[in-house]
């Protein structure tokens, strides 16, 4: 007879209760941190994963800081930016910048075994010319890498480019190894490098894991520790939720927080939280700024013919943005247009008020940017600094000029959209520029996007204006400003219209340092007159520690070529 | 005259409603002898079930309540019983055959299961009347005697899978496995058709004959009735109006109501075309008329009627009526 | 007109339902926020004492006081200011739903019930697959192959929403559909069209309400947890979810940092109380059963 | 009982191959499925050229049910490679290839397989205490009708039914992970039991409001049965009769619902997940879908979305099993 009341409830919950409990056994294999207690593992922190980790495939600064520690370059720059040789032991550069040899260490190995030799180098210049590779604009002045014996590599040059040269010591340029370098399946980097530390696991979104490479001696001299590291590992954990990421660090889980976004309440507990060490970093080469699209390449640069200048390679060929036709400016348009778009960007930087950015975006951390370079950069020109103090009535005329007049907060002339990723900071300067230059009648949209909708919208010419920020070594970055075959998001799709800038251009490359020092100065003032970008702040790092954490000192190039070889931490 | 089985004395059950008070069932007397079986019949809604549920004190409450009354069942008065020792009268002493074969069985349980479990509780589990391993047996035996075929198979079947009036069979099976003393049937054959109404009749007769059971038939159906019952009490909005034995009843009746529902059935052989009608509706519960409650309807409705209430008067040996007509109006 | 307006709410106020809804404590407090929210969203510019995106440095991290009752965020702007504006992106939102998801199912309901047979097979078949679907994931996967923004949220949520419609119509149309006064039509030879829309689509719009009712609160639910994944409303449109999103950095601080999430989250779960609790009045004052 | 299921079973291969069309439009209805297969390498600065060939290589030319039978089949495969690393592009979802993740490095199906386990025991751990929680409430409140636990009960079960997921994780964490320090601090790639129970519960709320909601007015319908009068007409003890006759009864209409409900459960999970940072299919698919800051991966949409939608088919089938299984009707075919 049947006897079953409500069994099948309990059948059920029976099973499933089982099926969790076996799920759980399979699942729960302990993924934390530091297992074992005598293993030394630096925790770090932080909100937003790279998108690749392979050097050829990605910009972003979380991904440099990983590659910095696994994989090695030929030469790094020291605490006061001068170039140090890392995995070559010397270089000579051919007569006129037509070629750079490098002398390799011998006692080199990748952390999979290979040895290292000219081979590895040449393989990893010529896949960071790839056309698919992010690298690509950034080396297009090498014609070709060759292998002149086992330890001795020659870069040949299409020209002297002293930024390609400055390339060298920055983490992009890392080598890889040529063995595993690709994944045979899918064609990605297996993250082989000679680095002090050997990319365990990778999770997206979740963690990096890094393990101590054993065989490491070769780090740079600006570390009393060659190598290996103190450390036995180092986990980057990301956490976009900074409610648990803060109280992990505060309860001490983590012992190092990085790319954080200031806030007081937070500055205010680090300060006052005994165990912690904060310091702010302002790399010397740092900042974040706004810029404009302003205008597609001349017809001339299109078809190559503007100057002997060479075309580079995966040279983008943009449309003109009809939506904002106001915003180009081109030598060779009409005066008129030129002028409006050029008196419409200036009435915007003299709408600025920058202090009031710093306290509202940046919590008064880091300094206020007025050009192109940061203040601390090789070729730095000071007089920069006056020619947009914060002005309405002026930004008002310059409107009226360009054909906007009447511009009120109840009056809207002009329609923007700014682009943002969703960091915190940037998202606060775009709204609060929407407060100010509300005063000039500027309506401006500011529009949060992935950052890969950035990259593909600036990508295809479409946007007004994009927040952005970069860290970079040295005036190369001038070169962004002139046009964008560098590393994007890019601020300008421009090109310089005359002689003479041409020759101003030209002579940055100047093989003598004083004709570069003065054409670097004298750019900056163009590009400001020109006012094709608006500079803000030159960006704070917080990098807040543990107080047991020893031996970080801070590199001026931030976190995004040091090895932590001298880290270690108290117990 | 030997102590009744069953005496229900003013019994009052009333529904409290948003609308109002229900007067469903508002001062019921009569008595059972045993072995007798009682008809109950009245048109619908005149609180017949409700009746027959106050007795097993099976009333859904809230809204109904048994307001007052007693209802004495072998010399205890079941409303002062603890509702523990109302169960175990239930199923056993008393139970309860109702109207719809077909809701009444629950869906999920098999027939066997079904009849087996008053067995298992009250005579295996209360009273140690015989061992578990028994109940089987016994549940098969039942089935054969309400003349279910193959009762092998059957026991094992859902409701879905029987016929109605297999239905009603086991429902009765399930009642008397217990063999009550008293069996409530109410309406027993409205759901069921025609050829299975006569053989549940029978059915409920030769079992009245075998375990000497004593019936309380509650129908609106007079046929039924005249085949069954020993004696009637006709119900009429809340009260019993008239109590007679068969004979006496379809002979003469004397409440107006009586003769009325008698006139209004079709008497096979009398050359009558038209059915005569109760003129009027059943009054509402809520706010009966004054007085007499039939007399709206009442063919010799006199001024007394309209005021006061009829007592019960017995005008001959086990005959009660209650009506105005026959003298003695209301007690001073 | 007016009259017929005034001999409408006679009816109205005469209707059991409605004498019923007045005895429910539930229809009183849901009723009465549902209202209290209404208002708000439309006279949000009245009710809010700054522009919601009006950023004043000068009272950052401000804790709630007379003159910002929710007190401010990091760029001093009012938070309760932004959730009454909120309040109204969430109930256009709803309202949207509502039309867009009726529209679809209500004709296909009337359809599959009135004509029954293959195209109600067909009908109910799709009905079942579309109701088997997680809403949510089809919404966002929507979201995330068209883009964001109000309307496109809308209509990604009507994607599954409008199945619930046609089931109920349906059944309401079977139902109707054999009673007698249906027939009567017939016999008097009214076209299909006609019995459909004059007589069954009115006798079955007391379930609709309900329905109409219950869609609100999951459309604030689901729209809004769209957009605190970032993948719902987009700013400048104040949005609760956004809103929430954007402020839950400040759960960590002391007071009255946690005040900005707790506040409006508070606000958020009222609201849907409100519609939830008035909806389920509703259906019971319209379910005879329910009632003794 | 068998041949019902079977049916049902049957019935499941249309249902997927909907579903499979479903999930292959995600990518052609972005309108430019190369540029988004590129974006999605993190080539932003792919030249027209370069796209061209990529989408000569990945079939994108061809018409779309071209594609789809060769998403689907992996036929006809793919032309001879143009650029590098042919083997990224899928090889066939009936050969159980959904597509490379570049973001993650990884094939989009092992992500996945690596992830169901965790939603599921996610959904499933929330599922029980939504069942033990919703039934109790639903029980009582059902039995106790119109007393004031009743209200009380079914109040709570509303207020459950209205808490915002997202929110009411925001709170769980802060109350119980800042404040009280009950619970570790939810971590991604942490999965141990103490992590689960704050996402589960809070899952569970929800669900179990409505399962409460559901248990009553079912435990009302079959209470106002007349077989429940019968059983007390045989003179059952009252808890049989509640719980043995009406529950198993009102236990038919619950049990059907409480499975048609999984997939909004599902959906909830995705929220938790990321809430909770829970390494599950939900925060794959919705960082997949670009959201909170990462980067878009189409193809791990498609597989998440794909996923999802078989699980709720799943859920789907379970409950017209649980009804027939509970429901004899259904069990042993209509009529003797």
């Amino acid at each position: 007879m049947d006897q079953r009341g409500i069994t099948p409830l309990i059948t059920v919950a029976i099973i499933v209760v089982v099926a969790i409990a076996v799920g759980y056994v399979l699942i729960s294999r302990g993924g934390g941190p530091s297992e074992n207690e005598n293993a030394m593992v630096l925790r770090m922190i932080q909100s937003a994963d790279a998108n690749s980790l392979d050097v050829d495939r990605t910009k972003m600064d979380q991904a440099m800081q990983v590659i910095a520690l696994s994989q090695d370059t030929l030469m790094t720059f020291d605490l006061n930016m001068n170039y140090i040789p890392l995995l070559a032991e010397s270089w000579e550069i051919g007569e006129n910048g037509a070629y750079i040899d490098f002398h390799l260490r011998h006692d080199v190995k990748f952390q999979c075994g290979e040895p290292f030799d000219a081979n590895a180098v040449v393989y990893s210049i010529r896949r960071a010319g790839a056309p698919w590779s992010a690298q690509s604009d950034t080396v297009r002045n090498i014609l070709d890498a060759e292998v002149l014996d086992e330890y001795t590599a020659r870069i040949h040059l299409r020209q002297w480019d002293r930024w390609l040269y400055d390339w060298f010591a920055q983490t992009s340029s890392s080598i890889v190894c040529p063995v595993c370098g690709e994944d045979p399946a899918y064609g990605v980097s297996k993250f082989c490098g000679t680095g002090p530390f050997k990319v365990k696991e990778w999770v997206r979104d979740t963690r990096t894991t890094l393990v101590r490479n054993d065989d490491y001696k070769w780090g740079p001299e600006i570390y009393q520790n060659r190598g290996p590291a103190h450390l036995s590992g180092i986990t980057i954990e990301i956490d976009a939720n900074n409610l648990t990421a803060e109280e992990k660090f505060f309860r001490g889980d983590i012992d190092l927080m990085i790319g954080i976004s200031p806030r007081p309440a937070l500055i205010e507990r680090l300060t006052t939280d005994p165990n912690v060490v904060h310091t702010f970093i302002y790399p010397r080469s740092s900042m974040a700024w706004i810029g404009f699209n302003v205008s597609t390449l001349s017809p001339e640069i299109q078809q190559g013919l503007k100057s002997d200048r060479p075309i580079p390679s995966g040279h983008r060929v943009s449309p003109v943005n009809d939506n904002s036709p106001w915003l180009q400016v081109d030598g060779k348009m009409t005066p008129d247009n030129a002028n409006r778009g050029l008196l419409v960007r200036r009435a915007l930087l003299y709408a600025t008020n920058r202090e009031e950015l710093l306290l509202l975006a940046w919590e008064n951390l880091g300094k206020i940017a007025y050009g192109p370079l940061t203040s601390l950069m090789w070729g730095y020109d000071p007089s920069v600094e006056d020619m947009y103090p914060y002005d309405l009535e002026m930004a008002k005329n310059l409107l009226a000029q360009a054909g906007y007049p009447g511009g009120s907060p109840t009056n809207f002339v002009l329609h923007l959209t700014l682009l943002t990723t969703n960091y915190e900071p940037y998202v606060k300067e775009g709204e609060t520029l929407k407060q100010q230059w509300k005063q000039v009648g500027v309506d401006l949209e500011v529009s949060v996007r992935a950052f890969d909708d950035i990259e593909s919208i600036i990508a295809k010419c479409e946007h007004d204006l994009v927040v952005g920020g970069y860290t970079w070594p040295n005036a190369d970055m001038l070169w962004w400003y002139w046009h964008t075959i560098r590393v994007p998001p890019s601020p300008n799709r421009y090109w310089w219209g005359n002689a003479y800038t041409d020759e101003v251009i030209d002579n940055t490359f100047s093989y003598s340092d004083t004709v570069a020092f003065k054409a670097i100065q004298e750019c900056q003032r163009l590009i400001m007159e020109d006012a094709c970008y608006l500079p803000i702040v030159e960006r704070p790092f917080l990098m807040p520690m543990r107080v047991d954490v020893k031996g970080l000192s801070v590199h001026p190039m931030s976190n995004f070529i040091w090895k932590h070889l001298d880290t270690y931490i108290e117990k | 005259m030997p102590e009744p089985l069953l005496k229900v004395q003013g019994l009052k059950t009333y529904f409290f409603l948003e609308r109002g008070v229900v007067k469903a069932v508002d001062g019921v007397d009569f008595e059972m002898k045993k072995g007798e079986i009682l008809g109950l019949v009245g048109e619908t809604g005149c609180g017949k079930s409700v009746t027959a549920l106050s007795i097993l004190r099976l009333v859904q409450s809230p809204p109904g309540k048994i307001v007052e009354g007693k209802v004495i069942f072998e010399g205890e008065d079941l409303l002062k019983k603890s509702n523990e020792e109302m169960r175990k009268i239930r199923g056993t002493k008393i139970s309860m055959i109702f109207q719809d074969p077909h809701t009444s069985l629950d869906p999920v349980f098999t027939i066997g299961y079904q009849i087996a479990e008053p067995i298992a509780l009250h005579q295996v589990i209360e009273q140690h009347l015989m061992r578990a391993e028994e109940v089987p047996g016994k549940v098969m035996e039942m089935l054969k005697l309400v003349r279910i075929p193959d009762p092998e198979h059957r026991v094992v079947e859902y409701p879905h899978q029987f016929s109605g009036g297999m239905k009603q069979r086991a429902m009765i099976a399930m009642m008397i496995s217990c063999n009550p003393s008293l069996l409530i049937a109410d309406e027993p054959t409205t759901a069921v058709d025609v050829t299975i109404q006569a053989q549940i009749l029978d059915l409920m007769r030769d079992l009245r004959q075998k375990l000497g059971t004593s019936v309380l038939l509650i129908t609106h159906n007079l046929g039924v009735v005249a085949e069954m019952c020993d004696r009637l009490a006709v119900m009429y909005a809340g009260n019993i109006v008239e109590q007679a034995d068969l004979k006496t009843l379809f002979e003469d009746p004397k409440h107006p109501y009586t003769s009325a529902l008698l006139a209004a059935v079709p008497k096979v052989g009398t050359k009558k075309m038209e059915l005569e009608t109760i003129p009027g509706m059943v009054p509402s519960l809520i706010t009966p008329p004054p007085g007499c409650k039939f007399h709206p309807r009442c063919p010799h409705a006199m001024d007394i009627c309209r005021k006061e209430f009829p007592q019960m008067i017995e005008i001959d040996k086990g005959r009660l009526v209650r009506c105005h007509l026959y003298g003695g109006g209301s007690k001073k | 007109m007016l009259d017929r307006v005034r001999d409408f709410l006679r009816r109205v106020r005469r209707s059991t339902t409605f004498r019923y809804l007045r005895r429910d404590i539930r229809a009183k407090i849901g009723g009465g926020i549902v209202l209290l929210v209404v208002f708000t969203a439309i006279f949000a510019g009245f009710i809010a004492r700054h522009d919601p995106a009006a950023e004043n440095p000068s009272d950052r991290f401000q804790g709630p006081s007379w003159k910002y009752p929710f007190g401010t965020d990091d760029k001093g702007r009012d938070i309760f200011s932004r959730v009454v504006y909120g309040a109204r992106t969430a109930l256009i939102i709803g309202t949207l739903l509502v039309v867009v998801e009726a529209v679809i199912g209500v004709p296909l309901g009337l359809l599959a019930g009135y004509r029954g047979g293959k195209v109600d097979n067909l009908i109910m078949r799709l009905v079942d697959a579309v109701l088997a679907m997680p809403g949510l994931i089809i919404a966002l996967a929507f979201v995330a192959v068209f883009g964001p923004g109000l309307y496109k949220v809308v209509l990604a949520l009507a994607i599954t929403g409008w199945a619930g419609y046609a089931r109920l119509i349906r059944g309401q149309t079977l139902a109707i559909k054999e009673e007698t006064y249906i027939e009567a039509a017939r016999a008097i030879g009214e076209k299909d069209r006609t019995i459909v829309f004059r007589y069954v689509l009115p006798n079955a719009i007391s379930p609709l309400i309900v329905m109409i009712t219950m869609t609100f609160p999951a459309a604030i639910l689901l729209s809004s947890s769209m957009s605190f994944l970032g993948l719902g409303v987009q700013p400048p449109t104040p949005d609760w979810g956004y809103d929430l999103n954007a402020y839950k950095k400040f759960l960590g601080d002391p007071m009255p940092g946690p005040l900005m999430t707790i506040l409006p989250g508070i606000v958020m779960v009222i609201t849907i109380f409100g519609f939830n609790f008035f909806g389920d009045a509703l259906r019971d004052a319209y379910d005879p059963r329910l009632r003794e | 009982m068998y041949g019902f299921i079977l049916k049902r079973l049957l019935l499941l291969i249309p249902i997927f191959f909907a579903v499979s069309i479903v999930v292959f439009l995600l990518l052609p209805l972005t309108g430019d499925p190369a540029r988004q297969v590129a974006y999605g390498q993190g080539r932003y600065d792919i030249t027209p050229h370069e796209l061209e060939n990529l989408s000569h290589q990945y079939g994108f030319h061809r018409p779309l049910y071209i594609q789809y039978i060769r998403w689907l089949t992996g036929y006809p495969s793919a032309d001879p490679a143009q650029g590098e690393n042919a083997t990224v592009i899928p090889k066939g979802l009936l050969r159980g290839d959904l597509g490379f993740s570049y973001t993650r490095s990884r094939p989009v199906a092992s992500l996945m397989l690596e992830a169901l386990p965790q939603t599921l025991l996610l959904t499933f751990t929330a599922f029980i205490m939504s069942l033990a929680i919703g039934l109790l409430f639903g029980i009582f409140s059902a039995l106790r009708r119109k007393t004031w636990v009743d209200y009380t009960f079914m109040g709570t079960a509303i207020f459950g039914v209205s808490i915002p997921f997202f929110w009411q994780g925001l709170m769980m964490i802060l109350i119980f992970v800042n404040w009280l320090k009950w619970f570790p601090i939810p971590t991604a790639g942490e999965h141990g039991l103490m992590y689960l129970i704050l996402p589960a519960f809070t899952l569970a709320t929800h669900q179990a409001a409505s399962l409460a909601r559901m248990t009553r007015s079912s435990m009302l319908d079959v209470l106002r049965q007349d077989y429940i009068r019968t059983a007390r007409a045989k003179g059952l003890r009252e808890r049989a009769v509640v719980y043995k006759h009406a529950l198993k009864n009102a236990f038919i209409p619950v049990a059907t619902l409480l499975f048609l409900r999984l997939p909004f459960l599902f959906g909830g999970t995705v929220i938790m997940e990321i809430v909770f940072s829970w390494p599950g299919m939900g925060r794959l698919l919705v960082q997949g879908m670009g959201a909170m800051g990462a980067s878009k991966d189409w193809y791990i949409v498609q597989g998440g979305v794909l996923m999802f939608l078989v699980l709720a088919v799943f859920a789907n089938l379970l409950a017209d099993i649980m009804y027939a299984y509970l429901n004899p009707k259904i069990r042993y075919g209509e009529g003797g």
